[in-house]
C-alpha cells in the first residue's frame, strides 16, 4: 500500500510537471508574453520589471526553469489587476471552488447510486425509466442553461431557493444540481453495469441461498462491490466538476477560482491565469491521488497489494 | 426626479459649511444588503485601475470638490479653492474643510493631501500619473490650507475634480500599502468592515462623518458582487438584497411596474461611438463624405429603442450635463438615400465591402447586439460590412496606435469619464493626430492640424466658462467632419430599490455612491 | 440477418442527427431568412404557437432575427465543430494508442506519461489559457477539445491494441514477416475500427456542450459565426422577455445530444459491448 | 422422510421458447444422509438443487409442478419472505461449487459467516462473534478468533472452502445442498473437504445432497446415488448398487469414463454426441440418441423399472 502511495505520488508530481510545461508553452506561445500578460494600459516600468523577472532575454528553457523556480516558492507573480499576489488570490478562492465540486460530485452520486441500483434490481421499473431519463437530460443540457432555467423556475418563480451566495446549505442546491447533473448519466451506467455483475456473481447467490434479506443483499453486500468501478472513476468526475465549476460559478456568483481566472482571462491578468490553471491541475492530480488511495477503503484487495 | 434633486442639491451647496458641526447625528442603526453587477479590484483609490473600481472605494475615499447629485460641482473637502496666477503659470489654492476626520480618528490635514500627490506622481504606484505631470511643486501653507503649483495650464486636473484623494498619511506609513488594502481608511461616510473578493464587501456608517447632512441613515451596509443578470434579479425578487444596480434593459419595464419598488435610471457615463481609419489616404473613410455617410445611414434612435428597451441617450459629440453641451448640436437624421447619395459622390456608386469589427464582450448591455444593428444599418446603404467578432482583450489592443497600426474599416468604440464630464481629455485621446510617446492621440484614427491645435488649447484652458466656450466650437467642427469617429449614444443604468430604502443617486462610482441610503423609519 | 443488426435501432435518434446533419450540409439554401438579418420591428416575435406567425415558427430574438434560421445556421458550425474535433482528436489518439499498444516498451510509456500530464490539465482550464494566448474562435475551440479528447481515445484504443496482439492471428502475421504498416492497416484498424465509431458517436454530444459552456464564457465561437452556446449566452440576457430565444437553442443542444448520446448507447451495445463503462 | 421430492418440474422461459431444465425428478434423502446426484454439466443436477431453495433465475426460472416436503412441509407454496426466513440457510443450506467466487471480497469473513447467524437469530450482539468463532473452529479453520477481520483473498482454496461450509452450517441446518464443493480445488484439498463434509454429517446429523459430475467423489462421500440425464434421473440406488452392477447404458457410459489410477483425468464427454435441447426434448428415451443398445421402443418414454433394494432405472431394456 505504501509503495503504491509513492509511485502514485511519484507519477501525480510528474504529471504537475509536465502540466505546468504545458501552462508555461502555451503562455510563449503567442510570442511577446509581455503583450498577453500586461494589460494594454500597464506602466512601462511594469513592462519593464516583467520583462526582467521573466529572463526574457534567456533561451526559453532557462525561462521555464525560472518560471518553475518562482512557481516552487509559490510566486507566480503579482495580480496586475487586484494588487495582490496570484497565488494568494487563488488560494483565498480555492476552498469555495472545491465545496461546490464535492457538493456537485455529492449530488450526483446521490442520484446516480440509488438510480443505478434500482434499474439493476428492477429492470423496466419506473425508477429505471424515471432515472435513465433524468440521467440522459442530464448528459444533453449546458450547465449555464440548466442553472439559468433553475434560478427562473426556483428563485425567481417559486421562491424557493436562493439563486445565490456562498455559506448556508441552502444556497449550496441549485449550483450543486446544475454542476452536478451532468456526470449522473455515465455513473448511473457504471452503478447498474456494476450491480448487474455482482448480482449475477457467486457470492450474491450464496449469500441468497443462506437466507440473507434481499434489501441487504442489494444495499449492502452487492453495493459494496459495485461501488467499486464508481470510485476509480470518481477522480475523473471531479475534474469534470472542477471544470464545470467555472462556468456554473458565474452564474451563481459563486466566490471560487473559475470565476476568478475567467475574469483574468478577459483582463490579461496572466499571472492569476498561470496560477488559477496550475492550482486546478494540482487539485486535479491531488484528487486522483486520494481516489486511488480510497479505493483501499473498499476494496481490501487493493490493501494488501504490493 | 431631476427637479426634485436640483431642489437638494442647491440647498446643500448653501448650507453646508455650516452644518459642519451643528447637530450631532443620531448614530444610524440596522441594515441593508445591496447588489452589484460588477466588482472592483482594489480598494486604494492610488491603485485604481478602471473606473469599477470606484464602485467600492468611492464609498470610502473623499476628494476636494465633488458632483453632487445635480450633477453640478460643490466644495466638498475643500472649503474653498481658486485657480490664480503666478507669474503666468498656474496654481490652485485650496483650503481644506475643519473637523474632517479618517475612519481611524486621525485628522484630515495638508500633509495627508501632499502624501496623496507624491503617491498618485509614483509611477510603480499608479497609472494614472499622466495627471499629475503637469504639478510642478505641492506646497504646504498650513494644515488646513496647501498650494498645488503648476508647470503649465491643465485643463482636465480641474475638470477630473482636481484629481487628489484624501489618504490617510500617518498611518498608511504605519501600516504599508498592502496592509492598506486590506484595512482601508478614508473620510467617507462608509469605513470598511470586511470584504470577501468575488462575494461582498461590508461596509459600517462612519459615525464621525463630517457632513451631518447628507450622509448614510443604516449602520451595516452589505455590498454583494452578481455579475449574472438573471441571478441579480432574483436576488432581489427573492429579497436577499433591497437594492440592485444595473437593472437589464430588457428586465426594467417590468421592474417599474413591481409593487413597492422604485427605479431611477441614469445615464451612464460611457461614450459609445463608432471609429474609422480617416488618417491613411487609402481609407475608404478618409473622405468625410464617406463618414457622412455612414453618419446618415444609421439610425442610432431605433436601435436605442428597439435594442437597448430606450435604455440609452442620443447625444452628439458631448453629452448633457458634460461640460461645454451644446443644446443647439443636432444629429445627422437618419437619411439612407442622403447616405446613398454621399456614397455615390465619393466615387462609390455601388457601395464598397469593408471589416467591421464588433466587440463581443458586453462592457455596457447589449453592445454586441448594438454593434451587429449598427453594421446592418451601414450594409444597407452600401457600406457592406463583413463582421468580426472581438473579444475584450483583442479590442482595446485594436485601439492602441502604439500596439496596432491604423486599422481599416469600422469598429465600435467608447470613451468613460466621471461625471458630469468633460471630453478635453477623451478628445486627446482619440480626436488629436497620434504623436508617439507624447500621449497625444494613443486612440486616434484621425489627423488634422487644425483640431490638433484647439485639443492643445482645450487641454491647457483652466477656466471653466472658456473651457465650455471651447468645447462646443470643438464640437461643432468635430460633428461636421465625423471627426475622431461618430458619436451614437450613452447607455443608460437602471436602480430599483424596495421602498422601505431611502436612496439618492449621487453620481460616484456612475450613480452607485452610497453617499445617501438609509431605511425608512 | 439484416433485420438482427437492425434490430432496436432508435429511429427517432437518427432522424434528429439526420436533421442537423441535412441543416449543417444544406447551407443558406434551406434557410428561410438569412441568419443574421435584422428587423427591429419583429424584435421577440413570439413562436407561431403562441401569438407569432409561420414565417418564423420559432419566433425572433432581440433583433428580430428568426430563430429558426439561426438555429439551422448555428447546425453548421456544431457540425464543423464536432468534425474536425473528433477527426483529429480521434485520428490522433488512434494512432498513438495503436503504436503504443502495439509497440510497448518506452513507447508506450512516455505515450502513457503525455496521457496523465494532459488528463492533469482540465479541458475548461485549457480553454482558459489557450484563449488567453490565441484569439478565441472556432480554431481554438477545435483545438482544445483535440488536445482534451485525444488522450481519451488513445488510452482506449491502447488497451483494444494490446489485447489484440495477443490473438493468435496477429502473432502470426509477425513471425511470417508481414511489415508493421500492413499489420497496422490490414489487422489492427478494422479491428479498433467499431470502438473507434461508438467513440466517436459518444464524443458528439461532449463537443456541443462544451462549445456551448466556451461560448458562454466568451471563448468559444465569437460573432458573426452563429453556434448554438452563443444563442443560448447572448439570449439569457432577454430570459424574462422571450424565453424562446434561450429555450429554443437549449432545445437544439439537447435534442442533438440526447440522440447522439442513444444512438451512440445503441452503436456500443450493438458494436462494443465492453465499452458500457464509458 | 427428511427430504421427499415428487415430480418436480422446473421451467426456464428464455427468449429460444421454454426450457424443461428439470422434468419430473423425485427423490428423497433421509436424516444423516448423504445422496449423491450425478450427471454432466447441463444435465439439470444444479437445478434441482436450486430448485429446492427455489433460487430460480429472477424473471425467467419457475417451479411448474411436483412437491417438495421438507420434515413433511411444503416447500413450493411457501412465500419468497417465508423461504428467505425459515428455509434458506436456516434448514436447507448451500455451499458453491468455487469457493473463489463464493465469497464476497469486499467484506470480512466475520461479516459473512456472521451473516446467516444473524438474519436467522441464531446469535446477535455481542454473542455474535463468539458463534461465529465457534462455527470456524468446526470447520477447523485454524485460530479463527484472530482471523474474523481478515478478507477472503488472505485465505487458501481449501480454507475459503471451509469458510463456506462454515457459513452454510452456522445455523445447524437439516439439510445441506453441496454443489461440485470439491471441483475447483486440488486433489489433497478435496480429500480434506470431503473428511470435513463427513464430520459435519457425524456432528449435526444433517441430510446432504452433494451434487456432482465426479462418481468418485460421489462413491467416497454418499450411500446412495441418483444419476441425471438431460432434466431426469435415470438411475437411482445404493452406491455399491449402482458401481457393481449398472444398469442404465447411460450410467454405464459414466462408469466406463472414470479414469483409473495413474491415468489421465478425463471429463464425461468421452461419451459420443449431445445431449438433447431440452426446449424441446425427444417424447421418448432422452439418451436414445447417445444410446449404444438402443432399439425401437427407446421412442416411447421408458418406464421405471425397479431392480430391488431400493435400485431402479428408467430404460426399455430393463423392462423387457
Amino acid at each position: 500500500m505504501l509503495r503504491l502511495f509513492g509511485r502514485r505520488l511519484l507519477q501525480g508530481l510528474f504529471s504537475i510537471i509536465g502540466a505546468s510545461i504545458i501552462i508555461f508553452v502555451i503562455s510563449r506561445l503567442s510570442g511577446d508574453p509581455i503583450v498577453m500578460m500586461l494589460p494594454n494600459d500597464a506602466p512601462l516600468s511594469a513592462i519593464e520589471e516583467m520583462r526582467r523577472t521573466l529572463g526574457l532575454d534567456r533561451p526559453l528553457w532557462a525561462q521555464y526553469l525560472i518560471f518553475i523556480q518562482h512557481a516552487l516558492v509559490g510566486d507566480f507573480g503579482n495580480s496586475y489587476r487586484w494588487k495582490m499576489p496570484a497565488l494568494q488570490l487563488i488560494m483565498d478562492r480555492l476552498p469555495a471552488t472545491i465545496e461546490l465540486a464535492v457538493c456537485g460530485l455529492l449530488f450526483s452520486v446521490a442520484v446516480a447510486v440509488p438510480v443505478g441500483v434500482m434499474s439493476a434490481v428492477n429492470r423496466g421499473g419506473w425508477v429505471d425509466r424515471v432515472g435513465r431519463v433524468f440521467a440522459m437530460l442530464g448528459q444533453a443540457m449546458p450547465a449555464f442553461w440548466v442553472g439559468l432555467l433553475l434560478i427562473l423556475l426556483f428563485a425567481i418563480q417559486l421562491n424557493w431557493l436562493p439563486a445565490f451566495g456562498y455559506g448556508s446549505a441552502s444556497q449550496f442546491v441549485l449550483p450543486a444540481i446544475s454542476l452536478g447533473w451532468y456526470p449522473v448519466a455515465a455513473q448511473t451506467r457504471i452503478v447498474r453495469s456494476a450491480m448487474l455483475d455482482v448480482l449475477d456473481s457467486d457470492h450474491i447467490r450464496l449469500s441468497r441461498a443462506l437466507g440473507t434479506p434481499e434489501r441487504l443483499i442489494v444495499w449492502k453486500y452487492a453495493l459494496r462491490n459495485a461501488a467499486i468501478p464508481l470510485l476509480t472513476m470518481l477522480g475523473v468526475y471531479f475534474a469534470a466538476m472542477l471544470g464545470g465549476a467555472f462556468v456554473v460559478e458565474t452564474i451563481f456568483a459563486w466566490p471560487g477560482v473559475g470565476r476568478t481566472v475567467v475574469e483574468a482571462v478577459f483582463a490579461r491578468d496572466f499571472p492569476v491565469v498561470q496560477a488559477g490553471v496550475m492550482f486546478t491541475s494540482i487539485l486535479f492530480v491531488a484528487s486522483n491521488l486520494l481516489v486511488d488511495l480510497s479505493y483501499g477503503l473498499v476494496d481490501p484487495r487493493i490493501r494488501d497489494a504490493r | 426626479m431631476a427637479q426634485s434633486l436640483q431642489r437638494i442639491a442647491a440647498a446643500a451647496v448653501f448650507s453646508l459649511p455650516f452644518l459642519a458641526h451643528a447637530q450631532a447625528p443620531k448614530p444610524a442603526t440596522g441594515s441593508l444588503a445591496v447588489a452589484f453587477g460588477a466588482e472592483a479590484t482594489v480598494l486604494d483609490p492610488t491603485h485604481s485601475s478602471a473606473g469599477v473600481d470606484q464602485y467600492f472605494f468611492g464609498q470610502m475615499f473623499e476628494q476636494l470638490v465633488r458632483t453632487g447629485p445635480d450633477l453640478k460641482r460643490l466644495n466638498w473637502l475643500a472649503e474653498t479653492w481658486s485657480v490664480q496666477d503666478a507669474g503666468g503659470k498656474p496654481v490652485i489654492d485650496i483650503h481644506l474643510r475643519k473637523g474632517v476626520k479618517f475612519h481611524n480618528g486621525d485628522p484630515l490635514t495638508s500633509e495627508d493631501f501632499e502624501y496623496a500627490f507624491k503617491r498618485q506622481s509614483d509611477k510603480k504606484i499608479s497609472i494614472w500619473t499622466h495627471l499629475q505631470a503637469a504639478v510642478e511643486r505641492f506646497e504646504i501653507v498650513d494644515p488646513l490650507h496647501f498650494r498645488l503649483h503648476f508647470k503649465e495650464g491643465d485643463g482636465s486636473y480641474v475638470a477630473s475634480d482636481l484629481t487628489l484623494w484624501a489618504m490617510p498619511k500617518r498611518y498608511m506609513e504605519k501600516v504599508g500599502d498592502e496592509a492598506f488594502e486590506r484595512a482601508p481608511v478614508g473620510t467617507g461616510p462608509w469605513k470598511f468592515v470586511s470584504r470577501s473578493v468575488k462575494e461582498e464587501i461590508r461596509f459600517e456608517a462612519f459615525d464621525d462623518y463630517w457632513n451631518a447632512e447628507q450622509r448614510p441613515h443604516v449602520k451595516n451596509l452589505t455590498i454583494k458582487v452578481i455579475p449574472e443578470d438573471l441571478t441579480r434579479v432574483a436576488a432581489f425578487k427573492t429579497g436577499a438584497v433591497d437594492w440592485i444596480d444595473a437593472v437589464p434593459p430588457a428586465m426594467t419595464e417590468e421592474f417599474k411596474k413591481l409593487p413597492g419598488v422604485v427605479t431611477a435610471s441614469y445615464v451612464a457615463p460611457n461614450n459609445m461611438y463608432i471609429t474609422m481609419d480617416s488618417v491613411t489616404p487609402e481609407s475608404k473613410f478618409y473622405d468625410v463624405r464617406v463618414r457622412q455617410a455612414l453618419a446618415h445611414a444609421i439610425n442610432v434612435d431605433a436601435i436605442i429603442k428597439g435594442v437597448l428597451f430606450g435604455q440609452g441617450q442620443r447625444y452628439v459629440e458631448v453629452g448633457i450635463g458634460e461640460l461645454g453641451y451644446d443644446p443647439d448640436l443636432k444629429p445627422y437624421p437618419y437619411d439612407p438615400k442622403k447616405a446613398r447619395e454621399l456614397l455615390k459622390a465619393a466615387g462609390y456608386p455601388n457601395g464598397f465591402d469593408t471589416p467591421c469589427y464588433n466587440l463581443t464582450t458586453p462592457r455596457e448591455p447589449y453592445q454586441k447586439e448594438v454593434g451587429e444593428a449598427y453594421f446592418a444599418y451601414a450594409s444597407a446603404v452600401g457600406i457592406r460590412c463583413k463582421v468580426v467578432g472581438m473579444e475584450y482583450g483583442t479590442w482595446i489592443s485594436f485601439g492602441r496606435r502604439e500596439r496596432q497600426g491604423y486599422v481599416d474599416g469600422l469598429y465600435s468604440n467608447m470613451w468613460g469619464h466621471g461625471l458630469p464630464g468633460d471630453p478635453g481629455t477623451p478628445w486627446a485621446g482619440h480626436l488629436h493626430s497620434y504623436v508617439p510617446g507624447k500621449g497625444w492621440g494613443a486612440t486616434s484614427t484621425y489627423s488634422d492640424p487644425e483640431m490638433d491645435a484647439l485639443v492643445e488649447d482645450l487641454k491647457r484652458e483652466m477656466d471653466i466658462p472658456k473651457r465650455e466656450a471651447l468645447i462646443k466650437k470643438i464640437a461643432r467642427i468635430k460633428h461636421e467632419r465625423v471627426a475622431g469617429g461618430l458619436t451614437t449614444y450613452r447607455p443608460l443604468v437602471t436602480f430599483a430599490w424596495r421602498d422601505k430604502v431611502t436612496f439618492k443617486p449621487w453620481p460616484m462610482a456612475f450613480w452607485r455612491s452610497m453617499q445617501e441610503i438609509g431605511l425608512k423609519q | 440477418m439484416r433485420a438482427e443488426m437492425f434490430r432496436g435501432v432508435p429511429w427517432l435518434a437518427l432522424l434528429v442527427l439526420a436533421a442537423v446533419g441535412i441543416c449543417a450540409a444544406g447551407g443558406e439554401a434551406l434557410l428561410p431568412f438569412e441568419p443574421g438579418e435584422l428587423d427591429l420591428g419583429a424584435a421577440f416575435k413570439p413562436p407561431a404557437w403562441i401569438s407569432g406567425d409561420w414565417a418564423s415558427p420559432l419566433g425572433a430574438d432581440n433583433l428580430g432575427r428568426d430563430i429558426l434560421s439561426r438555429i439551422m445556421a448555428g447546425s453548421r458550425v456544431s457540425v464543423i465543430v464536432a468534425f474536425y474535433a473528433i477527426l483529429f482528436s480521434g485520428g490522433i489518439g488512434a494512432v498513438a494508442g495503436m503504436v503504443a499498444g502495439y509497440f510497448g516498451g518506452w513507447v508506450d510509456t512516455v505515450l502513457m506519461r503525455l496521457i496523465e500530464i494532459q488528463q492533469s490539465v482540465p479541458a475548461i482550464a485549457l480553454a482558459l489559457i489557450l484563449a488567453a494566448a490565441l484569439e478565441p474562435g472556432l480554431p481554438t475551440v477545435v483545438l482544445v477539445i483535440v488536445l482534451t479528447y485525444w488522450a481519451w481515445y488513445a488510452r482506449i484504443i491502447r488497451g483494444e491494441i494490446m489485447a489484440l496482439k495477443g490473438r493468435d492471428y496477429i502473432a502470426f502475421a509477425r513471425v511470417a514477416g508481414v511489415g508493421t504498416a500492413r499489420i497496422f492497416l490490414r489487422h489492427l484498424l478494422p479491428n479498433i475500427f467499431n470502438t473507434l465509431v461508438v467513440l466517436a458517436t459518444l464524443q458528439v454530444g461532449q463537443v456541443i456542450l462544451f462549445e456551448a459552456s466556451l461560448s458562454f464564457l466568451g471563448l468559444g465561437i465569437q460573432q458573426p459565426d452563429i453556434s448554438w452556446g452563443l444563442m443560448l449566452a447572448d439570449a439569457r440576457q432577454y430570459i424574462t422577455n422571450a424565453w424562446w430565444a434561450i429555450t429554443m437553442p437549449g432545445i437544439a443542444i439537447m435534442l442533438t445530444c440526447l440522440a447522439s448520446n442513444i444512438f451512440g448507447d445503441w452503436l456500443r451495445d450493438r458494436l462494443d459491448p465492453h465499452l458500457r463503462q464509458l | 422422510m427428511l427430504l421427499s421430492v415428487r415430480n418436480l418440474q422446473t421451467h426456464l422461459h428464455l427468449r429460444r421458447g421454454l426450457l424443461r431444465a428439470v422434468d419430473g425428478v423425485s427423490l428423497e434423502v433421509a436424516e444423516g444422509e448423504t445422496l449423491g446426484l450425478v450427471g454432466e454439466s447441463g444435465s439439470g443436477k444444479t437445478m434441482t438443487g436450486l430448485s429446492l431453495l427455489r433460487l430460480l433465475p429472477k424473471g425467467s426460472g419457475r417451479i411448474a409442478g411436483g412437491s417438495i416436503q421438507l420434515d413433511g412441509q411444503e416447500l413450493t407454496t411457501l412465500s419468497e419472505a417465508q423461504l428467505a426466513r425459515d428455509i434458506r440457510g436456516r434448514r436447507i443450506a448451500m455451499i458453491m461449487q468455487d469457493p473463489m467466487t463464493s465469497l464476497n471480497p469486499v467484506f470480512s469473513i466475520g461479516d459473512q459467516v456472521g451473516s446467516p447467524l444473524r438474519n436467522h437469530d441464531i446469535a446477535r450482539g455481542t454473542a455474535l462473534r463468539g458463534a461465529v468463532v465457534d462455527v470456524l473452529r468446526r470447520v477447523r479453520l485454524p485460530s479463527p478468533g484472530e482471523r474474523l477481520g481478515d478478507y477472503p483473498h488472505q485465505f487458501s482454496g481449501g480454507q475459503r472452502q471451509r469458510i463456506v461450509a462454515a457459513m452454510a452450517i452456522g445455523c445447524t441446518p437439516r439439510l445441506l445442498v453441496a454443489d461440485e464443493p470439491t471441483t475447483a480445488l486440488d486433489v489433497t484439498i478435496q480429500v480434506q473437504i470431503i473428511n470435513l463434509l463427513r464430520t459435519i454429517q457425524d456432528d449435526t446429523g444433517a441430510g446432504i445432497i452433494l451434487i456432482t459430475h465426479d462418481l468418485g467423489v460421489a462413491a467416497s462421500l454418499c450411500r446412495r446415488i441418483a444419476v441425471m440425464y438431460a432434466g431426469q434421473i435415470v438411475e437411482t440406488g445404493p452406491v455399491r448398487a449402482i458401481y457393481r452392477s449398472p444398469s442404465h447404458p447411460y450410467t454405464q457410459a459414466l462408469l466406463a469414463a472414470i479414469p483409473r489410477l495413474g491415468a489421465k483425468r478425463g471429463r464425461l464427454t468421452a461419451i459420443a454426441g449431445q445431449p438433447p435441447s431440452l426446449i424441446d426434448p425427444p417424447t421418448g428415451c432422452r439418451f436414445a440418441a447417445r444410446c449404444p443398445s438402443r432399439m425401437a421402443k427407446c421412442a416411447e418414454a421408458p418406464p421405471v423399472v425397479d431392480l430391488g433394494d431400493g435400485h431402479s432405472a428408467s430404460c426399455w431394456k430393463l423392462a423387457s
